[in-house]
């Protein structure tokens, strides 16, 4: 019975999870954290069944109601999603198993529960992204996500976060308005929503409405693009990121802007034709955007002096990565994208969650003031290492791997400029990861700093994102065969999957 | 007659989204931003309208009439839930923020903070 | 807000909103309306007797802790109720698959499990709107959405 | 040439890079634990890579690969160069350990080092035995970041920086050599070491763009000019085992790179139409390596301290090397002596360099001192030193019967081989480069051991002690090879390089010329003199006018091109983000109104700054000040007021905001009063004021003494820049005129 309905008890299970805390929680406190962490864990060991499933079966479908699409709600997972899955429900357990201790030294003891059961929520809603083969299922889903990302900003309730929440909030409103109306365009002209049956339609309807078609488009790529924070349109980006509790802001960082990404993949590679978008201006327009995010946000993570703030910036370079190996269109570069999805969900959690803990127990949150914790904290300071080193891409750590793929594929695409536009953005990363890395190794601390014990769970989940990072680029032939079909059959003949 | 309904309902759309960037005021703009939502709706609704079409109820009275499309309601009405929970959110942070700056002007906000810093 | 025309004719209108509200809900398959709009009619039922009456009366304003259950178990019912299509062998959310009885149409009790649905979003919608509203007009929030 | 499959590869890198966990663990138990367990990997390395190269001496190839990492696999494969070079390597690094027990013995973190220390040559012995470019990487790389710490060991300011520099660099340099395997890989489909540069014109890529990638990579490593800029910071810096491995063994990875990279990958069979670009690519090797030997030996001339003249005399060396790489690229198959001259320079510039450099630390160790200008007359207190310090600089300087000797007669017959055979004036012109090069070098060497050990003494030496036993034997061993290397110069030729030039498809009529060099001619034997009386007359001037020679830090490479490179991307970048930051948002978006205000009255302020000169200075008075807030207090009081409409609710809100006001204005106060420091905070207003004036008038008496010129205060580095002007005016006229 599981294995028929995994799917869409995969997406329940943490709502419900986030209703029952909500129940329960609020006259039990502990309830909510313990629950919580199981709750997440048993998602994340479903999303483990449900790729052990996709290995074997290639793709799977199911029909909410049993009303099948065109009418009925499609969930489909293939090895693309099944590995997307996997990322978001595995680090968010991870996420969440370092909250466990840290987190109520973090934010207000009365708002815990309601931060578990926003958590879940935006779990939830982040796996019904992934997992929804239907356009209004997926705007649904991509609205609950946002308030709860918005939420998870301001929960704490203080000034800068709340300031930052609103300026988040705006502008997601605005992205997802925006993909509302390209989602009713593409209704209007080809009357469907689900994405298989639109793509089978597209071509006729961009026969008799050209415009329409490519007005929509449009519309959906830039409102995808404010919302996953490509280049002119971060602007939200560093402070929502740089303002909220820790846990937030790895997730939020790491997570909620991929599963954008997850989107554009989706509508990109399966709505669209690819020779449809070929003959469009788009690839021109995504690659400048994100040449220039990739160095933009790159160098204003260097001016900063604040280390949450940095890696807020640094992940606007990031994104740029991402969306530069979606703009190539070629088949080494979308597996880069995918894997670089991946591999910055695990650093950049990484990154923020170390950055957090430094930050606790130095009392300070600027660069310069985290000189000489590597001593006390070695754990810490060197995940915070190992991501930087990560991020940098050096071999054989899992960045390393995206950028390879990304690199390859600049070369298949025949665009030499953007393998230089990688190395060069590599060194950029150097510039602004390394002085962390050497002063909190081989500098004299500037601050008083507290001696206390690391919590259990904080270390735990540490280690294994640490060890997910060795993991996953020494043996990178595991994923990327997994993955490797799926792409192809994109490439070779449309409508291959995600 | 068709068009001149799509393009006031895309005047509306842009209405709202200039409302949504370019006032201070954060009620302002939250209002903006439900005038562009409801322009998104207008639009769904205009979709699956069908002329002379009756409601979409299944009744042994009316069984193979022409009627309106119902699925461009549904999403009107789920787009609308979304929308009063923004909204709603969107109000209680401007409540709070309020109450921390005795304002609601965002440039304000913004002056105020950066003097703080 | 010591007016005592809004004050009488709230009082005179807020059965009639709740029973409108309650009918919608109740007829959201056979007719227009549904768990949504009736939730809404409800609370706003709610909010305007606050309105009237301030919100520091005590008598008969839904307390927010009272809200939240009912809110919760709103959307727990309607998972439940999906999860029941899974419980009878067809797929979440089913309905006539799942061996739901569908009645005679017109009626109130038809369409298999859709009145339950709607009764669990009325709850839900009717519980929410008065949170969020107690929510942005209380004068110190706990707590927000 | 038969292959073999073997772990030994894997043992050798396995050996130094588990043994650094041993260290660890050994450290635990003692420091004579920790430094017998570091002397036993060492030498369990050096005896695995003498086995090794017994095996491949016998005309075997040794192959080893680890399927399934990282999707490429780890490939090891030893032939007769990879094999010699380990052995180098590790001998050198033993040799080294055994002389760091001594040396570190009063050092701060010995244990941190050690573990450095064993784990770097895990990653350089890797370089030497990897199979592919791309296994090479990874050692690269490995072998990097390890060096890092041995560079910022003392962790004081000087060497963090140079530390900042090499790892920058060194980064940078591992993105470019990222670039050739990303290039190699897609053109390819494999980084293997054979011959592809016609893949590479068939797939329409530009081979200079590899080259200039090669260059970046391993030209950083090889501390090739202009890519030098970290070696003479970061090799004095490092503890003195440190740098004699960093000098000796670690920037010959760079030069080994090229031996593989130019030699094989981007080769050509000759009477190719490709052939214009492997000679191309020769002749610009040998200007670089020209260019690189005279400014190196020049600005080791104009240091005076002992290390940093060492490190540049390593760059300069480095010169030679890639001199010879060139000339054998140059001839295409008859390169094979160009060839042999860079093999051999490398194997001895590796004992020769290491050997200096050790004797520095002695030095440095029994003195504490490594200024030149301050030491000095210590041959009565350290005559063995100063003996060995005399054999040392005899092979550096290519005195017959010592190894120098052997290398640089080769390089000197690969020039004018070259000149034989294409004829051209601008070689003649590189090879009397060469010959004063020797004279350089000749000189700088000299001044080292004679300031060091002759002339006056500057302090008190008598405590000073002449080396202990330990390393007397190392010292010991050195001279060995040395001797030994220079006696049997043909020997060593025929033992050391025919087997390696065989690997390559050279003439064999080269080849066997290469088996009768004129070691004992004439002329050969009276080069030296050419040098030392170039030596002489250097050293004559050096002392006549060195005095005079103060360079201004302006002219430096670092300053001439880095810093202008830097400045202009950063400008770049900055608009780039004020139209992004700033101007976009601000046209789209009322949120981001405020920020551009905020970001416009930074600019002003700084514009202010900017116009702001030292003598008309005027700072706006404390009572100035004061009036200024009380009228921004009136102002907000205003808009206080226009909420004064509502009911009681508002009215409290009011008062809230009032209060709020009033906290913020005194902590507006209160930084002003931080401002000014000094001033006591909470005593009266007026006083306070009073104060508050007479110090902002002390402070712009103070400004306007003061003058501020940014450039002026930082060290200079030196005027290498000067000399790469004139050398590219050279280049450019050889180019057009000559050639």
């Amino acid at each position: 019975m599981i294995t028929a309905h995994i799917m869409p008890l995969t997406i329940l299970l943490p709502l419900v999870g986030a209703y029952l805390i909500l129940l329960v929680g609020s006259k039990h406190r502990s309830f909510a954290r313990n629950f919580g962490l199981l709750t997440t864990g048993i998602t994340f060991a479903m999303v483990c069944y449900i790729t052990y499933l996709v290995s074997n079966q290639g793709k799977m479908a199911y029909y909410l109601g049993g009303w099948a699409p065109p009418l009925g709600i499609e969930l489909r997972a293939d090895p693309i999603t099944a590995f997307l899955l996997l990322t978001f429900a595995g680090v968010s357990f991870f996420v969440l198993l370092f909250a466990y201790d840290i987190l109520p030294g973090e934010i207000n003891g009365k708002v815990i529960t309601r931060y578990y059961a926003l958590y879940l929520v935006l779990l939830g809603s982040l796996l019904g992204i992934v997992l929804s083969n239907d356009f209004f299922n997926i705007y649904v889903f991509l609205e609950i996500s946002s308030i709860a990302a918005a939420a998870l900003v301001a929960v704490n309730g203080d000034k800068l976060a709340m300031e930052a929440s609103i300026k988040y909030l705006v502008m997601s409103t605005l992205g997802s308005g925006t993909v509302l109306m390209g989602i009713a365009g593409l209704y209007m002209v080809t009357g469907y929503l689900s994405l298989d049956f639109l793509a089978g339609a597209l071509p006729q309807a961009y026969a008799s409405h050209p415009l329409t078609v490519l007005m929509t488009l449009g519309m959906l790529t830039v409102g995808i693009a404010v919302k996953a924070a490509l280049f002119p349109l971060h602007v939200w980006l560093p402070d929502a990121h740089g303002s909220a509790p820790t846990s937030s802001s790895a997730i939020l960082s790491g997570l909620v802007v991929k599963v954008y990404i997850a989107v554009l993949l989706k509508l990109l590679y399966r709505v669209f034709p690819l020779d449809f978008l070929a003959a469009l201006p788009l690839q021109g327009s995504l690659l400048v955007m994100a040449t220039l995010g990739i160095f933009i946000g790159s160098i204003m993570a260097i001016r900063q002096r604040d280390i949450k703030k940095m890696l807020a910036y640094s992940t606007v370079a990031q994104i740029g990565y991402v969306f530069l190996g979606i703009g190539l269109f070629s088949e080494k570069a979308m597996l880069g994208a995918v894997y670089h999805v991946f591999s910055h969900a695990v650093m950049k959690s990484m990154l923020f969650l170390s950055a957090g803990l430094l930050i606790k127990y130095s009392g300070k949150r600027t660069i310069a003031d985290l000189s000489g914790l590597g001593r006390v904290y070695p754990i810490p300071m060197i995940a915070f290492s190992v991501g930087a080193l990560s991020m940098v891409g050096v071999p054989p750590l899992a960045g390393f791997m995206s950028k390879w793929y990304l690199g390859l594929g600049a070369l298949e695409a025949n665009q030499l400029l953007f393998l230089l536009v990688l190395l060069l953005s590599s060194l950029l990363n150097g510039f602004y990861y390394m002085p962390i890395v050497i002063g909190g190794f081989f500098k004299k601390e500037t601050v008083e700093i507290r001696q206390e014990k690391i919590p259990l769970g904080a270390q735990i989940s540490l280690l294994v994102l640490i060890a997910a990072t060795f993991f996953f680029g020494l043996f990178s032939n595991i994923p990327i065969s997994f993955l490797t079909p799926t792409v192809q059959g994109i490439f070779s003949a449309f409508g291959g999957g995600i | 007659m068709d068009n001149l309904f799509y393009a006031m309902i895309f005047i509306i759309f842009l209405t709202g989204f200039w409302i949504m960037l370019r006032q201070s005021n954060l009620i302002k703009k939250i209002i903006g931003m439900n005038i562009m939502e409801s322009a998104i709706f207008l639009f769904l609704v205009a979709m699956g309208y069908v002329k002379e079409g009756s409601a979409p109820i299944a009744t042994e009275a009316n069984p193979g009439l022409a009627y309106v499309n119902p699925l461009p309601s549904a999403l009107v009405l789920t787009g609308i839930v979304v929308s009063v929970s923004v909204t709603a959110f969107a109000l209680g942070l401007t409540v709070r923020l309020y109450k921390h700056y005795g304002t609601m002007d965002v440039d304000e906000i913004t002056r105020m903070r950066s003097e703080e810093l | 807000m010591s007016d005592i025309i809004v004050r009488v004719v709230t009082r005179l209108m807020i059965p009639y909103l709740q029973l409108y509200g309650l009918y919608i809900i109740l007829y959201g398959h056979n007719s227009p309306g549904g768990g949504f709009a009736g939730g809404t009619v409800i609370a706003s039922s709610l909010i305007l007797y606050v309105l009237a009456f301030g919100i520091d009366d005590e008598d008969l304003r839904l307390s927010p802790s009272v809200a939240r259950i009912i809110e919760s178990c709103g959307a727990l019912a309607y998972v439940g109720i999906g999860l029941g299509g899974i419980l009878l062998g067809a797929n979440f959310l089913s309905n006539k698959a799942a061996g739901f009885p569908l009645g005679i149409p017109g009626r109130v009790f038809s369409g298999g499990t859709i009145v339950l649905l709607t009764v669990s979003i009325g709850l839900k919608v009717a519980s929410t709107m008065i949170t969020l509203f107690t929510n942005i007009a209380e004068k110190e929030g706990e707590d927000e959405s | 040439m038969s292959e073999a499959v073997s772990i030994l590869p894997l043992v050798l890198v396995l050996l130094p890079t588990l043994g650094t966990g041993a260290v660890v663990l050994a450290a635990r138990y003692g420091q004579h634990l920790r430094s017998q367990v570091t002397n036993f990997v060492m030498f369990a390395t050096f005896v695995a890579a003498c086995w090794q190269f017994y095996i491949v001496q016998q005309g075997t190839e040794l192959v080893y690969a680890l399927e399934g990492f990282m999707e490429f696999g780890l490939r090891w494969r030893v032939d007769f160069v990879g094999a010699t070079f380990s052995v180098v390597v590790t001998l050198v690094w033993f040799l080294a350990t055994v002389f760091a027990r001594d040396y570190m013995a009063h050092e701060h973190h010995q244990t941190r080092f050690f573990a450095f220390w064993t784990f770097t040559l895990g990653g350089t012995v890797g370089v030497f035995v990897a199979g592919d470019l791309f296994s090479l990487f990874l050692f690269f790389e490995a072998m990097t970041f390890a060096a890092y710490v041995l560079v910022i060991h003392e962790q004081d300011r000087e060497s963090m920086r140079a530390g900042n520099v090499y790892l920058y660099l060194s980064i940078a340099g591992g993105l470019a050599l990222l670039g050739v395997i990303f290039l190699l890989q897609f053109v390819v489909g494999a980084t293997g070491f054979e011959p592809a540069l016609h893949l590479i014109v068939a797939k329409g890529i530009s081979p200079w763009l590899i080259l200039v990638m090669l260059i970046g990579g391993f030209g950083v490593k090889a501390g090739m000019l202009p890519l030098h800029i970290w070696l003479p910071k970061a090799h004095p810096v490092a503890p003195a085992p440190a740098s004699a491995v960093l000098s000796a063994i670690m920037i010959k990875t760079g030069a080994y790179g090229f031996l593989r990279l130019l030699y094989v990958v981007l080769s050509v069979p000759d009477g190719s139409a490709l052939f214009v670009y492997q000679q191309n690519f020769g002749y610009l090797f040998i200007w670089i390596g020209a260019v690189t030997m005279f400014i190196g030996a020049i600005m080791g001339i104009l240091n005076d301290s002992m290390k940093r003249v060492l490190a540049y005399s390593s760059i300069s060396q480095m010169g030679y090397i890639l001199f010879a790489v060139g000339s054998g690229v140059l001839l295409g198959s008859r390169g094979a002596f160009g060839f042999a001259g860079a093999w051999m320079h490398m194997i001895n510039h590796a004992f020769f360099k290491s050997f200096l450099f050790l004797l520095a630390g002695a030095v440095y160790l029994h003195t504490g001192e490594l200024d030149l200008n301050k030491l000095g007359g210590l041959r009565r207190q350290m005559p063995i030193a100063l003996g060995f310090f005399l054999v040392a600089a005899a092979s550096i300087t290519g005195i017959p019967g010592f190894n120098g000797y052997v290398s640089k007669i080769v390089i000197h017959e690969a020039i004018l081989e070259a000149y034989h055979l294409l004829h051209w004036p601008s070689l003649l012109w590189l090879e009397r480069i060469f010959v004063i090069t020797g004279g350089l070098t000749a000189a700088y060497i000299s001044k080292i051991w004679l300031k060091t050990f002759f002339g006056k003494p500057k302090k008190d030496w008598s405590e000073v002690r002449d080396l202990n036993l330990s390393h007397r034997l190392v010292f010991g061993i050195y001279v060995a090879i040395s001797l030994i290397i220079g006696l049997s110069a043909q020997g060593a030729v025929d033992r050391l390089v025919l087997p390696a030039a065989n690997l390559l498809p050279f003439d064999q009529g080269d080849i066997a010329h290469l088996g009768h060099v004129p070691f004992w001619g004439r002329a050969e034997l009276l080069s030296p003199v050419t040098s030392y009386a170039i030596a002489v007359a250097v050293l004559f001037l050096l002392w006549k006018f060195g005095d005079r020679i103060k360079v201004p830090r302006w002219l430096s490479v670092e300053y001439l091109v880095y810093r202008q490179v830097y400045n202009g991307f950063r400008a770049g970048i900055l608009g780039l983000i004020y139209l992004a930051e700033t101007w976009l948002p601000s046209r789209i978006s009322s949120l981001t109104r405020a920020w551009r205000r905020v970001d416009q009255v930074t600019q002003e302020t700084k514009a202010q700054i900017k116009r702001w000169k030292p003598p008309k200075v005027e700072l706006i008075s404390a009572t100035d000040l004061m009036k200024k807030l009380e009228e921004a207090r009136a102002q907000e009081r205003e808009q206080v007021k226009v909420w004064r409409v509502g009911d009681g609710e508002l009215k409290r809100r009011i008062q809230k905001v009032r209060q709020e006001w009033q906290e913020r204005e005194e902590r507006l106060e209160e930084r002003i009063y931080d401002v000014v420091e000094g001033v006591p905070r909470g005593e009266a207003k007026e006083e306070g004021k009073k104060s508050l004036d007479e110090r902002v008038r002390e402070l712009a008496d103070w400004a306007a003494t003061r003058k501020f010129n940014p450039y002026w205060n930082t060290k200079n580095l030196g005027f290498d820049a000067w000399i790469v002007a004139i050398v590219i005016a050279l280049i450019l006229f050889v180019f057009l005129v000559l050639r």
